[in-house]
């Protein structure tokens, strides 16, 4: 009688789950085993769709493909730099609307704004502003007299990197500032004025108030960023398609291509399953060497 | 000192908007003026042409409603799924609790490359190609980790005393939750809804991929058919147009709703 | 919560197919209105087959994922295809296309042109009927070049002499997109080289012939072409040509109509692409035709639609129109015989779409820096032999 | 109204420990019965049981004479006033109050009537319209007891529904719920851990610690013969003073004098004596530490061969030195180990019925 009420319980205690679970099994459960399965299998043009046991081969051409480490590369490059001038930028900002005070939430709102626009729409524009003979960087840069002819920004590897780079600076920066100028808020106005009290400096506040308490903060938006850039598609895709001499193709890109184009479903899989294995370590060891620390009793 | 910083707020300010600003006059001016090198800073010749045609040569009304029912009805569906599992979640056991928070943290990670063409097997095997609920479903379920964590965390804390009050005031288990919690939980779930409204909106891979009707494409999707990457004429003026119209009604809703969205990404962001 | 009910409603009730009844297909962006034109005329002869034109993206390869989504969908999202050359390999080895070769009469046969024909097979079945024929040419400004290039060092010398600072020498498609290989492909052949050899599978792409192809693109730019031409596409070096901004002009045939109607009208003439001193000149043999797909359950009115739309009339439309050269021998204009009596294949292989994602990635990171020509090239004819031998 | 009973009631959490062992209570037909004890002790929880939000892991409810086992909370017909007053935030006062009624479909009317009824019984009729968060925490609490209050349930169950107010509200809440209680007839089970609020409203108290039952009986019974230490040091204020001593044949030996506590018994014993049982008057020396004014009373700690006593006076001493005196009657003699009074050990019977 007990135990038969403890399973109607139960029951009613999976019903709560139930429609977060099935969404979550068909989306990413079924997925990735599907995906894992996937991998060990020719599934291509060549065996006409049919699924071939491929055993490890798939994982053995990616070791020795060339493009694969390449866009590893273009991913490594993207990711470090983007998101190391997202937390300059977000960091210097943060401080800034702290002195600020009272207009700071005005300037919030306005920054908010990139962040909130679709990537892929917003990398039309961009590839307008880059644009050599329309563009607006050029124009300016013209009429600054800093460059003398038009720049193809988009046909060089390095500048079109520095573009894609450029614009997901753009759009990511004002995350890392929301957080941050959340964290600052969080910091109790009493310890700077203990430390005004024992007649610290600016930098003092910073150092020994605003920076450990922040440090958290920082951890969070810097990891969400890192992951996040990791994955980096709908804007390489757009602006340059990877583009020129595949420089600035990141490996979501080669993955889409993988699949919609080259219709290597196997293969595919095998790159995807790198992508989200490497992802994976890269989050538990950003996790275990900078968060954990914080997370007990914060 | 403060003069300096005020200086570097307004020219981070200005950074952050020209683009937008650009191309909101540019999608006021003429062709001929668009191509006219140097580029001039105001329309000289003001003309709606651009969204004229938008809405007429191309079926960029059909882009619109598809995204608004898309992004509604997936914000709807993953806030309802994630309100009734969040509530759940919080009122558990603390192992439980952080053990299924942390399967959800790695899912938000997961990169939607992964998932793309298994997905995409599901949603052709239910016939859902080219259906607005080929794209929902996905959008619920990719926003359902986010929207659970940000939910739990605002949960935990609705005091557990009123819905032992409701109990003997006479609710059911549900009833507590769809007359007691999710009222309570309101400022948290709207926060929620905006978000995943705005990501599923912004979506552009999964609306690529899966919807390859012209009749059935959101604007992202549309809009990168319109647009210079696989275009030859590179018609700027319409992109502008099309830059606006499909962003416009983001701005309006960081506008009224920006302390919401705030509070969605910071809780979201600094939970645990 | 109405808003929400609205959007439930809607979303139930949204147009996800095709109008009942109508055979579809995707096309390019119809500028010009032939497509509808010709399409209206179909209808009136066959009013029971009506027909929905769906105007794709403007890109090809956009086009091509699209076609390849929709049939992965399994559902007909299209019944008839409007089919690229270099698709038909793909499409036909994936099992999307339906075999037309029985379909096909004698007197047909023998119009098609054999290129043609050819790219539209796969494993000796006919699959694509060719609707228009298209390769690549090299226009010049009559009113500034005496005796038209013949050889590279002809194109590159002339350029040199011609160009001045409101003009270049020499234009051509340097974006990292199919364009670049199909120009590549013209200076390789015009070399004397060789990419794949679609039977074998041999790949030649690091031989002492296309190392000179690549180092004379690399030569070009910043001395008789722009340095951006590393991100021009056809319709970037069409629009600066036409504003007199070069001499020379890599392209296709269409421009040809279109350039009649600008401000250099009657300063533009055409020959075949240069070549090597001993060897011959070549052109990349593009073109579109129409098949029908597997999936579709009226094959029968979509071939009557095929049939339609690659007839004699048909075609004397598409080149009066859009400059659309017909791919019926009878019907090529006299001007266009030499070029397209030289056009070549690109290879028939399944694969194609990534080998020639490999060739244009490693030219273009030759083009725009490093590695070396040698170096790229070798790197790419790697990855290609790896491709074509991985593929088992 | 009905009675409630509580037969061996259980509880251990999930985590192991134990938050009620053994307890068995009877709570007839319209009696207050208090639950006092310290916060953990396990009253709040026995409340829950009771409530039906909590479930006992051993042992059984009786409600009105039938089994609770199994029935939802919603269906026992019990009002429960929490300590936070758990008023929805989201709803107005009225809506708070009439949310059972509207739940039982009851005709709008005789809701609004109802509403209006009780309203003015606890003289809120002017708040029905506002939401709880801008009340102060007086008014609150008097929506949490209006909404008990108009449902007529079978029990009320109170859970330290004083607590969240400051001290003067507190005693005058305090007074009005007794003569509520007296007007409204009603069973009430009371939890708090103020012995004040137990001891003043009661019928009877029911004295928890630890998950078990120290004692249950009538103010008076607790204060007079607490049933072991803890009890005799909760109950009264200020505390009871507990020192060992040795007993030898009964005489108790503080400073120079003997106390004959009328016990026949040797050993080492822990002694209790209330504060106010000790008189200043002829009797053994003392020292004093310290004074504090209590107001009304003065409370001396007092040295007698160096062992402290509190004694509570009437006068603030005028010297440094007093003599003091016990009457042996006002001695309580408490087992070391077990804390047990030895004297209402012998008289257990009575207590316990």
């Amino acid at each position: 009688m007990r135990k038969a009420r403890g399973i109607v319980r139960n029951l009613q205690q999976a019903g709560w789950y139930l429609p977060a679970g099935i969404l979550l099994f068909l989306v990413f459960v079924y997925p990735v085993l599907r995906t894992l399965v996937l991998s060990f299998l020719h599934v291509n043009l060549e065996s006409g769709f049919q699924p071939v046991f491929a055993g490890l081969s798939n994982f053995g051409r990616l070791v020795s493909d060339t493009r694969f480490y390449r866009s590893m590369q273009a991913t490594l490059v993207f990711v470090s730099v983007s998101v190391l001038l997202e937390f300059v930028l977000g960091l210097a900002l943060a401080l800034a609307l702290e002195q600020l005070k009272r207009s700071g939430r005005f300037f919030r709102t306005l920054l908010l704004i990139p962040w909130t626009l679709p990537t892929a729409i917003i990398a039309i524009l961009w590839m307008w502003f880059f644009n050599d003979q329309y563009g607006a960087v050029n124009d300016l840069l013209l009429r600054l007299n800093v460059i003398e002819a038009p720049v193809a920004w988009l046909a060089q590897p390095r500048s079109a990197m520095a573009a894609i780079i450029l614009a997901d600076v753009w759009k990511a920066f004002p995350f890392v500032l929301i957080v941050l100028v959340a964290g600052i808020q969080a910091i109790p106005r009493e310890m700077y004025e203990a430390l005004e009290i024992d007649g610290g400096t600016y930098w003092h506040k910073f150092r020994y108030v605003t920076l450990p308490h922040l440090l958290p903060f920082i951890f969070v938006a810097v990891i969400f960023r890192i992951i996040q850039a990791f994955a980096v598609f709908d804007l390489v895709f757009v602006l340059t398609g990877g583009g020129p001499g595949g420089k600035t193709e990141t490996i979501s890109v080669y993955s889409y291509y993988t699949f919609l184009r080259y219709m290597d479903f196997g293969y595919g899989s095998a790159l995807v399953l790198v992508l989200a294995g490497l992802l994976a370590l890269i989050g538990w060891t950003l996790y275990t060497l900078l968060l954990r620390h914080y997370e007990p009793g914060r | 000192m403060n003069r300096a910083v005020r200086i570097f707020v307004f020219l981070i300010c200005v950074w952050s908007l020209i683009p937008v600003v650009w191309c909101g006059l540019a999608s006021l001016k003429s062709s001929e003026e668009l191509a006219r090198i140097p580029a001039t800073l105001l329309p000289a010749d003001f003309t709606l042409q651009h969204y004229i045609e938008l809405f007429t040569r191309r079926p960029f009304a059909a882009y619109y409603i598809n995204s608004l029912v898309v992004s509604s009805l997936s914000a709807f569906l993953c806030v309802a799924a994630a309100g009734l599992a969040s509530y759940r979640l919080a009122r558990s056991p603390k192992r439980f609790r952080s053990a299924v928070s942390s399967s959800l943290l790695v899912m938000a990670f997961f990169p939607p490359i992964v998932l793309l063409f298994p997905v995409y097997e599901i949603i052709r095997m239910f016939g859902l190609v080219n259906q607005p609920w080929g794209l929902i479903l996905p959008y619920a379920a990719l926003n359902l980790p986010f929207a659970t964590w940000l939910l739990t965390g605002y949960m935990e804390l609705i005091p557990y005393e009123l819905e032992e009050a409701a109990a003997v005031d006479g609710l059911g288990p549900f009833a507590i939750f769809r007359r007691i919690v999710a009222p309570l939980a309101m400022p948290a779930m709207t926060s929620a809804f905006l978000l995943v409204f705005i990501f599923s909106w912004n979506e552009f891979m999964f609306a690529l991929t899966f919807m390859n009707l012209e009749s059935a494409r959101t604007l992202t999707a549309g809009m990168a058919t319109l647009s210079g990457a696989f275009s030859q004429e590179i018609p700027w003026g319409l992109l502008a147009a099309g830059v606006m119209a499909s962003t416009i009604p983001l701005i309006l809703a960081v506008f009224v709703f920006q302390r919401k969205i705030v509070a969605g990404l910071t809780a979201g962001g600094i939970k645990e | 919560m109405l808003w929400i009910a609205a959007a439930f409603i809607l979303s139930l009730r949204m147009p996800g197919a095709n109008p009942e009844g109508a055979l579809s297909v995707l096309m390019e962006p119809d500028g010009t209105g032939t497509w509808r034109m010709l399409i209206a005329q179909f209808e009136k002869e066959n009013p029971d087959i009506p027909i929905q034109m769906v105007e794709g993206p403007p890109a090809t390869n956009a086009r091509e994922d699209l076609y390849a989504a929709s049939f992965l969908s399994g559902k007909a999202g299209f019944d008839i295809v409007y089919c690229d050359v270099v698709w038909t390999a793909k499409f036909a080895a994936a099992g999307w296309l339906r075999d037309l070769t029985d379909r096909l009469s004698r007197q047909d046969l023998n119009d098609f042109l054999p290129q043609e024909l050819e790219a539209g097979s796969y494993k000796g079945r006919v699959y694509r009927i060719p609707a228009f024929t298209d390769a690549g040419m090299l226009y010049y400004r009559k009113d500034l070049v005496e005796s038209p290039p013949v050889t590279f060092d002809d194109l590159e010398r002339q350029a040199r002499q011609l160009q001045n600072g409101n003009r270049w020498g020499f234009l051509w498609q340097g974006k990292q997109y199919e364009g670049l290989t199909t120009v590549f492909l013209e200076i390789l052949w015009g070399f004397g080289g060789e990419w794949i050899d679609a039977k074998t599978k041999q790949v030649y792409l690091d031989s002492r012939e296309a190392v000179k192809a690549l180092e004379f693109l690399k030569k070009t730019i910043g001395t008789i072409s722009p340095p951006a031409v590393t991100s021009y596409i056809e319709e970037d070096t069409r629009t600066l040509f036409q504003a007199g901004r070069a001499v020379f002009l890599r392209n296709w045939p269409y421009v040809w109509t279109l350039v009649r109607e600008s401000p250099v009208k009657d300063k533009v003439a055409f020959v075949p692409m240069v070549h090597a001193p001993e060897e011959s000149s070549a052109a990349t043999l593009g073109g579109w035709g129409f098949a029908v797909s597997e999936t579709s359950s009226r094959v029968e009115d979509a071939w009557k639609f095929v049939k339609f739309i690659t007839g004699t009339e048909q075609m004397k439309v598409m080149y009066e129109r859009m400059g659309r050269i017909p791919s019926r021998r009878s019907l090529v204009p006299a001007e266009f015989v030499p070029i397209i009596e030289k056009a070549r294949m690109r290879p028939a292989i399944p694969e194609y779409a990534q080998a020639s994602d490999i060739l244009q990635r490693w030219v273009s990171a030759a083009l725009t820096g490093r590695p070396g020509c040698e170096e790229a090239l070798k790197k790419a004819a790697e990855e290609t032999r790896a491709l074509l031998g991985h593929a088992k | 109204m009905a009675s409630v009973r509580l037969v061996n009631i259980s509880r251990r959490f999930p985590d192991g420990s134990l938050a009620l062992s053994n307890v068995s209570l009877e709570v007839e037909d319209r009696e207050v019965v208090t639950i006092l004890g310290p916060s953990g002790c396990g009253k709040s929880t026995l409340l829950r049981i009771i409530a039906g939000l909590d479930h006992p892991t051993g042992g059984e409810v009786w409600i009105n004479g039938r089994p609770a086992a199994g029935i939802p909370p919603r269906s026992r017909d019990v009002a429960m006033v929490f300590q936070s007053y758990a008023l929805y935030p989201h709803m107005n006062c009225y809506q708070n109050l009439a949310l059972n009624l509207v739940l039982k479909k009851v005709p709008r009317e005789e809701i609004d009537r109802r509403v209006r009824e009780t309203a003015e019984m606890l003289e809120i009729g002017d708040l029905l319209d506002k939401k709880p968060r801008e009340l102060s925490g007086g008014q609150r609490q008097r929506i949490a007891l209006g909404r008990a209050l108009i449902r007529n349930p079978q029990v009320f169950l109170f859970d330290e529904p004083l607590s969240n107010l400051d001290a003067l509200l507190r005693e005058r809440v305090r007074h009005e719920l007794k003569q509520l209680f007296a007007r409204i007839q009603a069973t009430v089970i009371y939890v708090t851990h103020d012995q004040v609020e137990a001891t003043t409203l009661a019928d009877r108290t029911v004295v928890l610690d630890r998950g078990v039952i120290q004692q249950a009986g009538t103010p008076e019974t607790l204060y007079r013969m607490p049933a072991n230490t803890f009890v005799a040091s909760f109950i009264g204020s200020p505390a009871m003073n507990l020192i060992d001593a040795r007993l030898e044949a009964g005489k108790l030996r503080i400073g120079e004098r003997q106390i004959d506590t009328g016990l026949d018994a040797s050993g080492i014993f822990r002694i209790g004596v209330r504060p106010e049982a000790i008189r200043i008057a002829d009797g053994m020396p003392a020292k004093v530490a310290l004074v504090e004014n209590l107001g009304a009373r003065f409370l001396i700690e007092a040295r007698v061969d160096g062992v402290p006593l509190m004694v509570l006076a009437d006068e603030r001493p005028a010297a440094d030195s007093l003599q003091l005196q016990i009457d042996p009657k006002d001695i309580h003699v408490f087992d070391k180990e077990s804390g047990k009074n030895i004297r209402s050990a012998l008289d257990s019977r009575r207590i316990h019925p």
